[in-house]
């Protein structure tokens, strides 16, 4: 299956950097057909690739493609971890901490203001998602704006909210974790709604014949009957949180993986963006992961199935 | 000072109402469940409009409801154009692809079980990918029109969708599909009469959450370069211009159409899910 | 005394001399402890002076007398670049010649407050901005890079001549294939990157002195940065959080910023500010500022700061 | 039917009545309009004894159940426990419940469902591990302590969720259909453990259950109820000796009885 | 135990057998090891006969229904019925089945659930309607054809399932343990229509249950099945008349045949 992707995505290269190939091939002296560059530019990528066949060689190791090969993706991936970590001026092998041009540096600071978000949407979802459960009124009037507050393209608004922190004074890894935690508050809130209403009528009433009030219905029944459904809004909410993170780091360039994928875009370094576009999903991975681990370890000390 | 104290004394006020109305024997009422949330968001509201005035918040930092509820106005036409431009063609087109392209695949992927093993960790993989990173690139690839707007909303409405379509259709019990064994039914009658029903629920609710992916992934879009129109062109521009009324009536244009979809989308749920348990109430 | 400088950009050779003042120690030796916010997309400097995230900001003279036009009263107070970087860069293979034949062509503008001077230059030449026609150009959002020139999906793109021009040249094409039109030789050309402050702070005599000596060490700062371009780039990447900068390019941008500078001590020459005023009045049926402002500017703060040296 | 249903005679037997219900009614609010649950239900329950109450789905067995246990409030009648009303013997804790499904909370050890109530009540660490133990012995689940629900089997959770009921010691027994999901055999096995249980504590035990065999073995009074609206329609005392071997099922008496009951059963419906 | 049990004595009874199998093994590859589900089972079952499984929980007699079904592949021995193999027969729609649950698809109507194997082998139009009405008259569901399933008593479900299984008249009908989910009355009731359909239809049924008066008082034959692993220990033929009121269960041959029955099952349990 992996072989299949890669070997479509080789495939791919050849249509999507014709143009910048031939224009190349021109200026280099081949005779390219059509002739004129505004000419091809109104061609299908397919004809051109049909008709200059010849010429193609260098579709894999353009400086500026439009989308670079799986090795160029790789190296690039290589360079800014190990090699710059271990050779780099500024790595840590030289220079006693992580470089600023190495991707394990951005991804750092992506992570700390991931985490910090992760821990502030999630608490805020699951007190909202006890108050909901306990309140008739907060469900009523809460629920359907914990709706809205998603249709809001927060993402466009990150820079906005950024600027509106600094003028109270807050800056750094704060306003990212906010965004983060915008962003991942959500999916806890409704899967633990739905978590804290899972026990059924029984197991309700077991309670009611204890005579036990609602904070020990919260500590023994609801919240350990809940946590499958934690789990499973964590590792949405864990994903979302990145990607608030990412979108956080944009507009501040102070480093982090967002920075890296605008700068690389501003300077068309198409393969640092695709390398710091892979570094965040596999971080996205193994955090989804990591959630997932710890959810059978909780879970199977909670004498859940093997 | 006093108009934050007029704000919290509004609030509660507010929720006092509220807590009368949430009763339970009110509670139920059609009437009740519309105002409990309506009155929240006016107190919302109207604390906003006084706390914002009360503290002298800049106008450039967060304009007063009133101040955004008139620059909408005097700007319904321009707005009208951003929502065709973004909603209409971006969004929707982008949605539509998407979801119809996520249910040709959940049927793949579910004839031939190799694909969902080799197919469905590639797509978790690639739902991963943060759209401020894809989004630039597919600018670069489909140009700057809603073309490139709505191939970012397919890459984000994709794979959400496929992972529900594809949870809903194996969502049968085996009793369920031990009877259609019995009828001897091919594969294409058991997944008309059996599966797709029962994956109702899953699909919708895979469309509920792709409403809002689909305004954010062709707002954000829009930052990566767009023609002169749209809403996130709007917001963006109008930042750079300390024009925040347009900057929240852009805003307000996305939440209200987002609201909209999710809530149409709820009632086409509604309609045709009336058989399972969560509907019945 | 602490001084928050809003920069407009990202962190890059362009904003060199604060760099250069806040590494040499400029800004300490004159008491001042100096923050330096870089900027990015979607940053707008002006809304967070005015929300009190900085006390100073560096900023298009456009945008910052629109701000003043619509209520936020920003006053110039240095002006360290003496003529305007900016140009529209075109493919020449498609036909264009001079600003008459953008008729009709596709033109990558940066928005965001950044779009006024290319706006007044076009309502100057009497060209509509609202998509193709017989006297009129299609606009279009251009987005952090130059790829839109690269890919041919605009005819002309907005660069800077110490930036995004060089970016082209280096992804590999020749300077004959392009047409560029500088907004100088167009005589459009608008003041960039000043110093801009809030206006009711220039009534606090300790805020003023605090400015006149930011700005005078920030002036030294521009002048060794313009004898040292390869040392300044040098500190520049090392301030350059995201590591994204590349040696060769800090240098070329210093030189070509250096020649920006070059003609400025600092003060804001006043012929420049009423050909940027007049510039941006005459925008036909939509001027960018639609009345001559005033007190958008003041020379006390620079005269003070380059009599101390 | 206004008069209270002997269930015992106050002069043959000698023990105190510890549930009165008298001309108990409920009827339930719902969507569609009322539902008449209870109507006039009239019945004195004596110390010692093993009520069963058997009647067709519906009829409001349950509800009846839960009325003593002061989870339902009655809308019309009188209801005492041990001479307080239902709510009152709740907070008191006077009584132990058992659910039809074990209803086991899935994420505690055997020994820690047992363990639940003596928690909440607030007994000491000391005083919980000694009633575990106790009670875990009493239904023969000594072992199982460690084990989750999930690892025994469906006769062993039902023990153990009688255990849970017997752990803080209150006087009264309410069972709900404890073993209607279980087969014949384990459940022929569980009642006569119940019996044993019953004759060991000499607690008072209300039993709902559907089946008659079940109903006739087990009890000194068989409840018979009828639905729409649920009332009482007959209560036969049982002639049966106290120790009761699970051949007696085949003995001419145990089939008169049954007989009588389904009889009742019978009537109640075709009404 | 290789020798097929013969349900029917070929002489006395001219009905040819339409289910035959002989030495049917099943074993389960499990993730915890293999499980002998079924072990050397071997049965003749005569046209028009009504044959009850009867056997502790997981004895295998929902898996011995399956494999005539063709639902599971024995892996050994022979089963044919009507002479093809099971899968054939199923392929051929040789037989209705019910589930233990009604299983009704939430989302169709009454008359929907009945119609949908009509539409599934593509009957017309016309004669959909004709058999839906004439099944729903048959389990005395009419007028409830618009309904929804959960507007319906779990009888009335399971009513209406039987109906589906009736509607496209396969000659064999399959029930496995139908009226579990039921109290005793309305199971009372089920099981006197489901004689006098048997009656009516002359099918052949095989019914799994774990009730020893249902299975008697509805049975030509009782299938006594043994757990670990799971094979046939009796197969007894009953003696009571075509015609079964309800009371025949009192009577002594009934009581009799329950007692053999029970004294079957335990033998199997003590082992
Ligand atoms: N919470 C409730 N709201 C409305 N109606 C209810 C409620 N609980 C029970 N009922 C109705 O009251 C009647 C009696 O119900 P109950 O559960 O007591 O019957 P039951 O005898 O226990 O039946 P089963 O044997 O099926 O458990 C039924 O008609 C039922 O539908
Ligand atoms: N699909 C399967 N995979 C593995 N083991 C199975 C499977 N189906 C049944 N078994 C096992 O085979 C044995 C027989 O199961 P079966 O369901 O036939 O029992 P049963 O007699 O119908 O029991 P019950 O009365 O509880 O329905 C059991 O031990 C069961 O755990
Ligand atoms: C949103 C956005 N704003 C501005 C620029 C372009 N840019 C880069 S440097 C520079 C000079 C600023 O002093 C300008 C205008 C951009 N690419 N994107
Ligand atoms: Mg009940
Ligand atoms: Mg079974």
């Amino acid at each position: 299956m992996i072989l299949l992707v890669l070997g479509i995505w080789y495939l791919a290269v050849i249509p999507m950097n014709v143009q910048d190939v031939l224009t190349r091939a021109e200026r280099a002296g081949a005779s390219v057909s059509p002739e004129s560059a505004v000419a091809r530019r109104d061609m299908g990528s397919w004809s051109l690739v049909a008709r200059n066949s010849a010429l193609l060689g260098e579709s894999w190791s353009l400086d500026r493609p439009r989308l670079p090969a799986p090795h160029q993706v790789a190296a690039e991936l290589y360079r800014s971890t190990f090699d710059e970590e271990i050779n780099g001026r500024r790595g840590i092998v030289k220079s006693g901490s992580l470089s600023n041009r190495s991707l394990i540096y951005h991804g750092g600071i992506t992570l700390s203001a991931t985490f910090l978000g992760f821990v502030i949407g999630t608490v805020m979802g699951i007190t909202l998602a006890v108050g909901i459960v306990h309140s008739r009124v907060m469900d009523m009037s809460i629920m359907p704006w914990a709706i809205v507050s998603q249709t809001i393209p927060i993402v466009a608004l990150a820079p906005m909210i950024i600027v509106v922190l600094y003028s109270i004074g807050i800056q750094g890894l704060i306003p990212k974790a906010v965004i983060s935690a915008y962003l991942s508050f959500f999916p806890v809130v409704v899967g633990m709604v739905k978590g804290l209403r899972s026990p059924d009528a029984m197991q309700l009433d077991l309670m009611r014949t204890y005579n036990a009030g609602a904070f020990t219905v919260l500590t023994k029944l609801r919240l350990p009957a809940s946590v499958p459904y934690l789990f499973a809004s964590l590792k949405i909410a864990i994903a979302a949180s990145l990607v608030g993170a990412i979108v956080g780091e944009l507009p501040v360039q102070k480093g982090g993986l967002g920075a890296r994928m605008l700068a690389g875009s501003y300077y068309g370094q198409t393969s640092q963006v695709w390398a710091a576009l892979l570094m965040a999903a596999g971080l996205a991975a193994l955090l989804v992961w990591l959630t997932g681990w710890l959810e059978r370890r909780t879970l199977r000390a909670m004498g859940g199935l093997p | 000072m006093n108009l934050v104290l007029l704000a919290l004394l509004i609030w509660g006020a507010g929720f006092a109402f509220n807590l009368w109305l949430a009763r339970p024997a009110r509670a139920q009422s059609r009437a009740a469940r519309l105002a409990v949330p309506l009155i929240f968001g006016a107190t919302v509201l109207v604390m906003w409009e006084l706390i914002v005035r009360g503290l002298e918040v800049p106008q450039v930092i967060l304009p007063p409801p009133s101040e955004i509820a008139a620059t909408f106005a005097s700007n319904i036409s321009m707005l009208w154009g951003d929502f065709v431009q973004t909603i209409l063609k971006g969004a929707l087109g982008g949605y539509v692809i998407g979801c119809s392209a996520a249910f040709l695949t959940a049927l793949l992927v579910d004839r031939y079980t190799y694909l969902r093993q080799g197919l469905l960790p590639l797509g978790n993989f690639m739902a991963a990918l943060p759209i401020v990173g894809t989004a630039p690139i597919l600018v670069m690839w489909f140009g700057f029109g809603w073309q490139s707007k709505a191939a970012v909303v397919v890459l984000m409405v994709y794979f959400p969708m496929l992972v529900n379509i594809v949870a809903g259709l194996s969502e049968t019990s085996a009793m369920q599909r031990d009877l259609m064994r019995t009828y001897a039914a091919s594969w294409g009658k058991t997944l008309l009469k059996l599966r797709l029903p029962a994956a109702l629920p899953f699909i919708f609710n895979g469309l509920k959450v792709s409403t809002t992916l689909a305004l954010i992934g062709a707002i954000v879009a829009e930052f990566f370069g767009s023609p002169t129109q749209g809403l996130g062109f709007r917001i963006s521009t109008s930042i750079g211009q300390l024009d925040l009324g347009l900057v929240w009536s852009a805003i307000l244009v996305a939440a209200i159409t987002g609201t909209l979809a999710y809530g149409l989308a709820a009632l086409i749920e509604k309609w045709l899910t009336f058989w399972h348990p969560s509907q019945r109430g | 005394e602490e001084v928050t400088l809003q920069l407009k950009w990202v962190t890059q050779a362009q904003f060199a001399g604060y760099y250069v003042a806040l590494e040499n120690g400029y800004y300490e030796d004159a008491g001042l402890d100096v923050t330096v916010l870089p900027g990015g997309p979607d940053i707008a400097p002006t809304q967070v002076i005015a929300g009190g995230g900085a006390d100073v900001i560096v900023e298009w003279m456009p945008a910052a007398l629109a701000a003043r036009e619509n209520g936020l009263p920003l006053v110039n107070i240095a002006q360290p670049f003496k003529s305007s970087g900016m140009m529209l860069t075109c493919w020449a293979d498609v036909g264009i010649e001079g600003p008459e034949t953008l008729a009709n062509r596709t033109l990558g503008v940066w928005f965001f407050g950044n779009e006024y001077p290319f706006l007044s230059w076009m309502s100057q030449l009497g060209m509509g901005t609202d998509g193709k026609g017989e006297n009129s150009v299609e606009v279009l959002k251009q987005g952090f890079n130059v790829d839109p020139l690269l890919q041919r999906q605009a005819d002309c793109i907005s660069t800077m001549t110490y930036n995004e021009y060089g970016q082209v040249i280096d992804s590999g094409v020749a300077p004959e294939e392009l047409i560029t039109f500088k907004y100088e030789d167009q005589g459009v050309a608008t003041l960039e990157d000043g110093l801009y402050v809030m206006e009711e702070n220039l009534s606090d005599p300790a805020f003023v002195e605090r400015m006149e000596k930011f700005v005078a060490a920030s002036m030294q700062g521009w002048k060794w940065a313009e004898e040292n371009p390869e040392e300044a780039a040098m500190i520049v990447l090392d301030y350059d959080e995201t590591g994204a900068q590349t040696e060769a390019h800090q240098i070329r941008m210093m030189n070509e910023v250096a020649k920006l500078t070059a003609g400025s001590n600092g003060a804001l020459d006043s012929g420049d500010y009423e050909r940027t005023v007049a510039t941006l009045l005459a925008g036909g049926s939509d001027p960018v500022i639609t009345k001559q402002p005033e007190g958008a500017f003041t020379t006390a703060i620079t005269d003070k700061a380059l009599a101390a040296q | 039917m206004s008069e209270p249903n002997p269930v015992s005679d106050p002069h043959s037997d000698p023990a105190a009545p510890v549930i009165v219900a008298n001309g108990l009614d409920l009827t339930f609010q719902t969507a569609d309009g009322p539902v008449h649950a209870l109507k006039d239900v009239s019945l004195d329950i004596p110390n010692g004894s093993f009520v069963s109450f058997i009647g067709p789905s519906g009829c409001g067995k349950t509800t009846l159940l839960r009325c003593i246990a002061g989870l339902e409030t009655p809308t019309g009648g009188s209801l005492t426990v041990n001479g307080m009303t239902a709510d009152e013997a709740r907070m008191a804790r006077a009584y132990g419940y058992v659910f039809q499904a074990a209803g086991l909370y899935p994420w505690r050890s055997i020994g820690g469902n047992i363990r639940l109530p003596l928690e909440i009540m607030g007994f000491s660490k000391a005083e919980q591990q000694e009633r575990v133990a106790r009670v875990l012995e009493l239904v023969e689940l000594t072992g199982f302590e460690k084990k989750f629900p999930w690892q025994l089997s469906g006769g062993m959770q039902q023990r153990a969720s009688i255990a849970r009921a017997l752990a803080f010691d209150a006087e009264i027994l309410l069972m709900d259909e404890p073993f209607g999901a279980l087969d014949e055999i384990v459940r022929d096995r569980l009642n006569e453990e119940v019996l044993r249980l019953w004759d060991r504590t000499q607690k008072t035990i209300c039993f709902v259950t559907h089946s008659i065999p079940e109903a006739v073995y087990l009890s000194t009074h068989i409840v018979v109820m009828s639905p729409r609206p649920g009332r009482i329609t007959d209560v036969i005392e049982s002639p049966l000796p106290h120790h009761r071997p699970l051949d007696i099922r085949d003995a001419p008496e145990f089939i008169e009885i049954a007989h009588r009951v389904r009889e009742g059963l019978r009537a109640g419906y075709e009404e």
